[in-house]
């Protein structure tokens, strides 16, 4: 597909549709997320790119084994990785049995906030939440040193400024 | 833990040491932009840096008998919350971390004054606060997914600031896009092998992930969590066959950037490494102790010789380095892969005195890039004369790249090498001499550069200003005081191997 | 061994179509040569491990871990596993944030060499190798 | 985009409700999904849609970009010197029973509370920056380029 703008609207509509699926397993924090982000903020912020950049691709005679080889290598490891994985849905799995049902049986008590997503993202692992912050403000930081540098008060319009 | 019943003791600044660590430089960072002021932002961030040096120095000295520091975030007790761990192992990385980025700071001011543009500065050392707090949060927390944060926040802050240097040349932008890409699929990569533990262990502690692997014993999700972790982490060292971002990446950045990076970043990535290895998987875990025979010490002795060999054809000084670190990192790897206590001892020291060295070395490299406009051969020839103390340092620092008695280098490599006979590796030990001698090479060429060639006429060129001086100096003489007084540094590094071996202590509840 | 029975097949199909669409979102990102087009693999990549991080979260009739308003939590109902929704909330937000820096720093390329594909800043990275190469002396080893 | 009278009167009826769809996010958090994060892109959101259809100086006049710039930074802080406060009364870091000693439980809602708020206003002020950022290089495209 050479058409960028075709790619990234196609990119969106996959967001989305994980997004649907998030909400299929339960995960609707999550799926709120994902379609303000993938498909809301990101897609803005690539065309936007587009339309500073170029909005179609040229055909390219790289060579297509090694990446071919890479993928390959890799979505086998992963795998076997998974040969040992309880099945979809388990409730005896590992993940199922240690940590988490803390989490669903103490919340109640020591946080009593309805939304265990939010207890356990603003409290239980709020530092983790602190660091995702910082990651924001890090974005932010770097964007402006890249295209725009630290700005005061315009000077333009100085009527209106007065 | 019962949230009506909190048995409550008031913490002493002492029991806040582990969080503060972090939140000096952390909370500077969106001051220096709260602020906006030009003035401001270097004072801030040197000031931060220098509180944290001094926070791990004090928290190095609490853990080097071997006890355990665990600060629980939050007041939730892990696995449930996020720990900060601190042992002999992490304090000794924060020791060295938060050394180098307060040495770097002082000669920053001027280096990056000539380097990037002003209207910049104060993002600029935003930026590099942010990058110290990631590399410190990665190296003191004891939690596997807070490890992918923090390394997040200075891989991201780490693209910026080697962007910068597209002032000088365009071609620092697409170094850092190469190493955005290849750093997000490395961390994307470390985000699978911790999801396919937590598939298998149900927790996100490392002390517990580790408790519950040797409960339970390894299986295949449990071996592919540990390949796509050192594949990820990997990517982030510059392990051989995934270090192609790295010479780009050095070369282009801004000097100071470089000098910090090189001392600190990769080493960061190579305690996590080590964390994981040791840690949270066991060396006695199989499929770890072949991969480390059979795929990374291999990579690692090619490492040494090929980057080595790169090297000495080169004839720009910066990427001259960019190549010696890669073939360095190949020594460290060399050590952990011996899976003894002198080799890891050997790792974890030739993880600090490289730092010193190579800080030492790029920031020599700065100097003779303000003063004579470049690092390429040519235009530093002859300057041994014009420019005779930073001169001098690159040689000090030269010996203890190559390894020469009395220097620091020599200390890391006789540990090596003593490691690799111990295990009966005779072929081993004869491979780190002979790589050394690579080294004699491609250091000889900068002297013969620096010194036999005469100085072009109508050179200019002057002595680097003092503020660059001195903490070239500094670094150039740790080389130097850790070469005769290597008991300090090697009994902080065996104290950190003891208590990487020993592995988990376990949960502390 | 494993047997690859038909539950075990079922149970892990949705792993494999994940371990799918990684591979496509890496492929994508490893073999194309138009920068805005790596991102977007490099996005799909990364939603598609939040995909298999959300499924092992998955309890099979479990809801969504949120409690009634009035907190009168019915034992009988199983809730879904709240901590990979958790990690892969704060994910999702590392994933935008990469995103963006990688788009600023594709915008400066674009206006420094002219072009967003690998190819053609390869060949002006060459170009300026080359050229330093005359002005320097040799490099052996090559400008990668 | 002037002569999209619909689109732009559209845009005058939307951005009230979408800003308080963002507050309702951000405080209802508890109860319900969503949080700091969301609001936060939600809120952004109205700011660049009004930006996008009328344009980037008008929005600027309302949210100057040094005050976005302030914003971001200032989440950071809000979400960290909640932590601060716990850490001066004695208690480890980011643990709000210090904001309620003899009530844990309100402790922890007041701090959830804090820190979402703090999340909240560093994600608007980060997605409008970057909004920012971008737009002000944007040449102006005919709507027929695309």
């Amino acid at each position: 597909m050479r058409s960028l703008f075709a790619v990234v609207m196609l990119s969106g509509v996959f967001s989305l549709l994980s997004a649907l699926l998030f909400v299929t397993l339960d995960a609707v924090d999550v799926a709120f997320t994902e379609a303000a982000v993938g498909a809301g903020i990101s897609t803005v912020l690539i065309l936007g790119t587009l339309a500073l950049t170029s909005r179609y691709e040229q055909p390219s005679k790289r060579s297509k084994v090694i990446p071919l080889i890479v993928v390959l290598v890799t979505g086998a490891a992963l795998f076997y990785g998974t040969l040992d994985m309880p099945n979809f849905g388990d409730p005896n799995a590992a993940a199922q049995t240690h940590v988490a049902p803390e989490y669903l049986l103490q919340s109640p008590h020591e946080i009593d906030v309805p939304n265990v997503v939010t207890a356990v993202l603003a409290s239980y692992r709020g530092y983790d939440t602190l660091g995702e912050t910082a990651v924001v403000f890090t974005a932010a930081v770097g964007v402006l040193l890249l295209i725009n540098g630290l700005r005061r008060r315009r000077r333009r319009n100085p009527k209106k400024d007065t | 833990m019962s949230a009506q019943a909190v048995h409550h003791t008031a913490m002493t600044l002492n029991d806040q040491l582990p969080a503060l660590q972090i939140l000096v430089t952390f909370i500077a960072a969106p001051l220096v932009v709260m602020f906006g002021s030009l003035r401001l932002a270097w004072p801030i961030a040197f000031a931060a840096s220098a509180i944290s040096f001094v926070i791990a120095v004090m928290l190095l000295s609490q853990v080097i008998d071997g006890s355990i520091i665990s600060y629980h975030m939050g007041g939730w007790a892990p696995p449930l919350g996020i720990e900060y761990r601190v042992d002999a192992a992490n304090a000794f990385v924060l020791v060295l971390v938060t050394a180098i980025s307060t040495l770097v700071l002082p000669y920053a001011r001027v280096s990056i004054a000539a380097e990037v543009p002003e209207k910049h500065h104060a993002l600029f050392y935003t930026a590099f606060l942010l990058c110290l707090t990631g590399l410190l949060g990665v190296t003191i927390t004891g939690d596997a997914f807070n490890v992918f944060v923090f390394l997040e926040i200075s891989s991201l802050s780490t693209y910026v600031l080697i962007a910068q240097g597209a002032n000088r040349d365009r071609r620092a932008l697409t170094a850092s896009y190469d190493y955005l890409i290849m750093g997000t699929i490395g961390a994307t990569f470390f985000v699978i092998g911790l999801g396919f533990l937590y598939m298998a262990t149900g927790t996100l502690n490392m002390a517990d992930i580790a408790d519950r692997i040797a409960d339970q014993g390894a299986n295949r999700t449990v071996r592919m969590a540990f390949a796509f972790i050192v594949v990820g982490i990997g990517l982030k060292v510059a392990m051989y066959p995934l270090h192609l971002w790295l010479p780009n990446a050095y070369t282009f950045a801004p000097s100071a950037i470089t000098a910090f990076l090189a001392a600190t970043a990769t080493k960061v990535a190579i305690y996590v490494l080590l964390r994981f290895m040791f840690s949270v998987f066991q060396p006695s875990f199989l499929f770890e102790f072949y991969t480390l025979d059979f795929i990374i010490l291999p990579f690692a002795i090619i490492a040494m010789f090929l980057s080595s060999f790169v090297a000495i054809f080169q004839t720009d000084f910066k990427r001259m380095l960019a190549y010696s670190s890669i073939a360095q990192i190949g020594y460290i790897l060399l050590g952990i892969s011996l899976l003894t206590e002198t080799g890891l001892t050997a790792a974890i020291v030739h993880l600090f005195n490289h730092g010193i060295t190579k800080a030492a070395l790029f920031m020599a490299v700065g100097a003779y890039v303000l003063r004579a406009k470049g690092s390429f051969y040519d235009e530093i020839e002859g300057l041994g004369r014009r420019m005779p103390w930073t001169s001098a340092a690159v040689v000090v620092g030269g010996l203890s790249l190559i390894g020469v008695p009395g220097t620091a280098g020599f200390v890391s490599k006789w540990v090596l090498v003593q490691g690799a006979l111990e295990k009966g590796w005779w072929p081993v030990a004869l491979l780190i001499v002979a790589s050394s001698l690579l080294a004699v090479i491609y250091v000889w060429r900068v002297v013969e550069v620096l010194y036999m060639k005469p100085t072009p006429a109508d050179s200019d060129v002057r002595e680097a200003p003092m503020s660059m001086l001195i903490p070239i100096w500094i670094a150039a003489l740790a080389c130097i005081w850790f070469g005769f007084n290597a008991e300090m540094t090697l009994s902080a590094a065996q104290a950190a191997a003891l208590s990487l071996l020993v592995g988990s202590a376990g949960m502390m509840n | 061994m494993t047997e690859f029975t038909q539950e075990f097949i079922v149970g892990h199909m949705n792993y494999w179509l994940f371990i799918v669409l990684m591979m496509t979102g890496l492929y994508i990102v490893v073999a194309k040569g138009n920068l805005v087009k790596k991102i977007v693999g490099l996005n799909i990549f990364q939603t598609s491990v939040f995909m298999l991080y959300i499924s092992m979260g998955k309890v099979v009739g479990g809801t969504a871990p949120i409690f009634p308003v009035d907190m009168n939590i019915d034992p009988n109902v199983v809730y879904s596993n709240p901590l990979p929704h958790v990690l892969i909330l704060t994910a999702i937000v590392v994933g935008v944030a990469t995103t963006s820096l990688a788009l600023a720093l594709v915008i400066r390329i674009r206006e420094e060499y002219g072009t967003i594909e690998e190819e053609g800043i390869l060949a002006a990275n060459r170009s300026t190798a080359r050229v330093e190469e005359q002005d320097h002396g040799e490099v052996m080893g090559g400008p990668v | 985009m002037r002569h999209h009278l619909i689109l732009r009167v559209i845009t005058k009826l939307l951005v009230g409700p979408i800003m308080l769809f963002a507050l309702y996010v951000q405080f209802h958090g508890d109860y319900s999904p969503g949080g700091g994060f969301q609001a936060g892109v939600i809120m952004a959101v109205a700011f660049i849609i009004y930006g996008i259809v009328f344009s980037l100086d008008h929005v600027q006049r309302v949210l100057p970009p040094w005050l976005v710039h302030k914003l971001s930074a200032l989440g950071v802080l809000i979400y960290a010197g909640t932590g601060l406060v716990s850490m001066f009364t004695g208690y480890a870091f980011l643990d709000y029973t210090a904001l309620s000693p003899d009530h844990p439980v309100h402790g922890q809602h007041y701090g959830i509370l804090l820190v979402e708020l703090g999340v909240g206003v560093t994600v608007t002020g980060v997605m409008v920056t970057i909004y920012y950022a971008f737009t002000s290089r944007t040449p102006i495209m005919s709507d027929e380029a695309w």
